[in-house]
């Protein structure tokens, strides 16, 4: 492993995984969730972990097919709906849930990853989802505090990388993953091509090499998604 | 119940005007696009990262182009793709001219409940929050009341809220009401519907508008 | 105007300087500075100028030329090094400078851009570059509260723009050029080439045309670079 | 005087190893590449947003492809051009493995003044705060004494601070000093150069390293 070669198998990243870590994931709504790397994450056999994404995918989609074998100790995102058994686990104090506001949890990641300690906003203030944030008094206003995020791993999805790691994306499967791959101290990618050093525009890089360390390549989603499935559900 | 749903999409299609950049929610919202007039040139913005959507593809969908509800979309031209957390910055900058979203309740102050219902659905609350705090206009789409008759426009929300002090107007199929200062005016009633049964499923206290138009059952 | 074109002429953005506005400019030591806005604003007559970048350019570059008339009251920068007029007016009294770490400026630009209340760190904390930024306490620790920066009107360099105002830049001129276009109320785009909607790849679009008020093109920079100049210098 | 800087910049150049992410400050921290070894691969990163910056262009340099300090530079395959908010972010992030600096004075605790003399120069503290916070090792490159003969190399600075305890090693044309635990250790006396010289021109107080490389002059 060098600094331009961060190319590996999935048998290697298994190991990666460890029970209790914090994982952050890519995507929305499963789009860009890396495939093989939740099939990887199963694997491993990892538990108790703590999930930090978007949201919790379908049952059969992106992050819903890891939560449903109710490995995750805590999930935080910003929702859960299209995962009902995210929604049961939860009820059943199976797995522990925090809500935030979509936009504040991207932000919170990002945080995290570009090294500032926390922000402030007024979004979610008075509400349930406040929970025991801090409020923050500058001047004659009050603002919630929102902390940083980072994870130990995080897992994202590219359309391309090259071997140093430079990563493009595909079309709305950028998201979240940017901010993800920033955030951990173990940062792995799933693209769907690795290409040479020099290859890509670097104009078009979306995310800099310097924050991966590992890079596997995918062979394709292994789920139908919803809307494909429209005449059964 | 469905048609319930379409008047209300259709009602709320006169909302948005050409040159706007718009963001639908989920449920009826979605309805929205099918009812703007062909002359109208608007671009729809969503959450996970797009501006500039397009309808529905005919065929062969891209797993990887949907909009924040995750159903594909496709792209026009001067569209963009950008990351979640720009898309946000876009709504909290109010850069969205109009936000249309569902609603389970909404009081007559313009607080908006649209996350959870306690112990029986626990969706999450998304991007609404965000859009709530942005969009100079937020519009809440639903039916008047539960499918057990209670009311959801009330004085104060029962359910937890998603913010305060945020709709504009709600379309409904019996009434469109503007929330104006923290007070709610009847702007219009809809057809089928009279002033008494708007009054009789409305807990909320609203006053009417001088123009207001009332269109006989 | 409408919003799919949003191409006009200096003569029509020069009425939209004024007096006494916070003006927000994108480049970094005059790389990225767009040329003939700035001399549309020096044009425009504009003074008593809040200007908020981050430098003051060279005397002869980028918003260094403007500096130089006198016709800015405050300066919020990162440095002025290379441009010893600044220096002189700052030490004359005639020129109010705040100077912020580079990242931080940045940073608070975006928050701005973005819709956040401002952000924390320890970046600067104890020294002479706290000024009076309040201290907050979370937990144990301190932190900086760095105020979210918004302006009136931004000026940036583009190298391509589409008509709505949709925005890519060229190599390192990109800098703070993207969350300078996100911060003010109404933003100026010169561009080097001006395209119809639907030429550039949505994929590379780097600003979001949203942002952008008017467009007019550019005519190619009017000074030469101090490396161009070595052999007087 | 020139020479002196030069002496520093090739000492420095065995700070960096192969592979690693390197960030370098204006004045004499420029002239470390000159003496980096031609086996050794990294990549240099600047605050403007570029990393895998290359050597200066031969000719027809593009005045759009600068480094921090706007002189021009070309990019190595695999470079990647972004924002100043990214590349600070890199930097605040820890992802520089080192950044090698100017220096103005260094103290014993390794607190770094290197952004202004007040009434002198007023040059600004550019990114020299998120670096000295950020950077993995953080390396200050100066003359060991001011012309006048006062040391640089002090207790406690005299001009203002530009961050607390974040210089690991100081080198100068004298000597080389590592900084552990808010405690200085002379670790290397530069060709023509004395323990008792470095002593003089040294107000700092210092331990010696066990492994000291002593040069005779």
């Amino acid at each position: 492993m060098s600094l331009f070669n961060k190319v590996t198998d999935y048998e290697t990243v298994k190991s990666v995984f460890f029970d209790g870590m914090t994982l952050l994931f890519g995507g929305f709504g499963g789009v860009g969730t890396p495939p093989g790397l939740i099939d990887c994450l199963i694997e491993s056999g990892a538990t108790n972990i703590n999930l930090i994404g978007n949201d919790a995918g379908f049952p059969w989609i992106g992050m819903g097919k890891f939560i449903c074998l109710e490995r995750a100790q805590s999930l935080v995102a910003s929702h859960i709906g299209s995962n009902p058994v995210a929604g049961d686990l939860m009820n059943q104090g199976k797995l522990k849930v925090e809500f935030s506001p979509q936009g504040i949890l991207i932000e919170r990641i990002r945080a995290g990853g570009v090294g500032l300690d926390g922000f402030l906003t007024q979004i979610g203030m008075g509400t349930n989802l406040a929970y025991e944030k801090p409020i923050v008094k500058i001047g004659d206003q009050e603002f919630l505090y929102e902390a940083p995020i980072t994870g130990d791993v995080a897992i994202v999805y590219a359309k391309k990388a090259d071997t140093f790691g430079n990563l493009i994306f595909d079309k709305t499967a950028r998201n979240t993953n940017p901010y993800v791959a920033m955030a951990s101290k173990v940062t792995i990618v799933e693209a769907e091509e690795i290409v040479p050093m020099g290859t890509l525009n670097p104009e078009e890089i979306i995310v800099p090499g310097i924050y991966v360390k590992h890079i596997v390549p995918s062979q394709g989603y292994n789920w139908k998604w919803k809307w494909e499935m429209n005449d059964k559900s | 119940m469905g048609d319930e749903r379409q008047i209300i999409a259709q009602r709320a299609a006169h909302e948005v005007k050409d040159g706007m950049i718009v963001n639908l929610g989920i449920g009826i919202p979605s309805l929205v696009p099918d009812y703007l007039d062909s002359s109208i040139r608007v671009f729809f913005q969503a959450e996970n990262g797009i501006l500039g959507m397009g309808p529905t593809p005919a065929g062969n969908a891209d797993g990887n182009l949907s909009n924040a509800a995750g159903l594909p979309v496709t792209i026009l031209p001067g569209g963009s793709y950008f990351d979640s957390a720009i898309a946000f910055g876009m709504i909290r900058r109010g850069c969205v001219n109009v936000s249309i979203l569902g609603a389970l309740q909404v009081s007559e102050r313009g607080d908006l409940a649209n996350w959870i219902v306690p112990g029986k659905r626990v969706p999450g609350v998304g991007g609404a929050m965000e859009l709530a705090y942005g969009a100079k206009n937020l519009i809440a789409l639903m039916t008047h009341c539960e499918k057990d008759g209670r009311p959801k426009i009330l004085n104060k929300c029962t359910l937890p809220i998603t913010a305060f002090h945020c709709v504009k107007k709600i379309i409904t199929e019996m009434a469109v009401f503007a929330i104006h200062d923290h007070a709610m005016v009847l702007e219009e009633i809809m057809p089928g519907f009279s002033l008494s049964n708007i009054k009789t499923h409305t807990e909320a206290d609203f006053k009417l508008s001088p123009q207001l138009k009332e269109t006989s059952p």
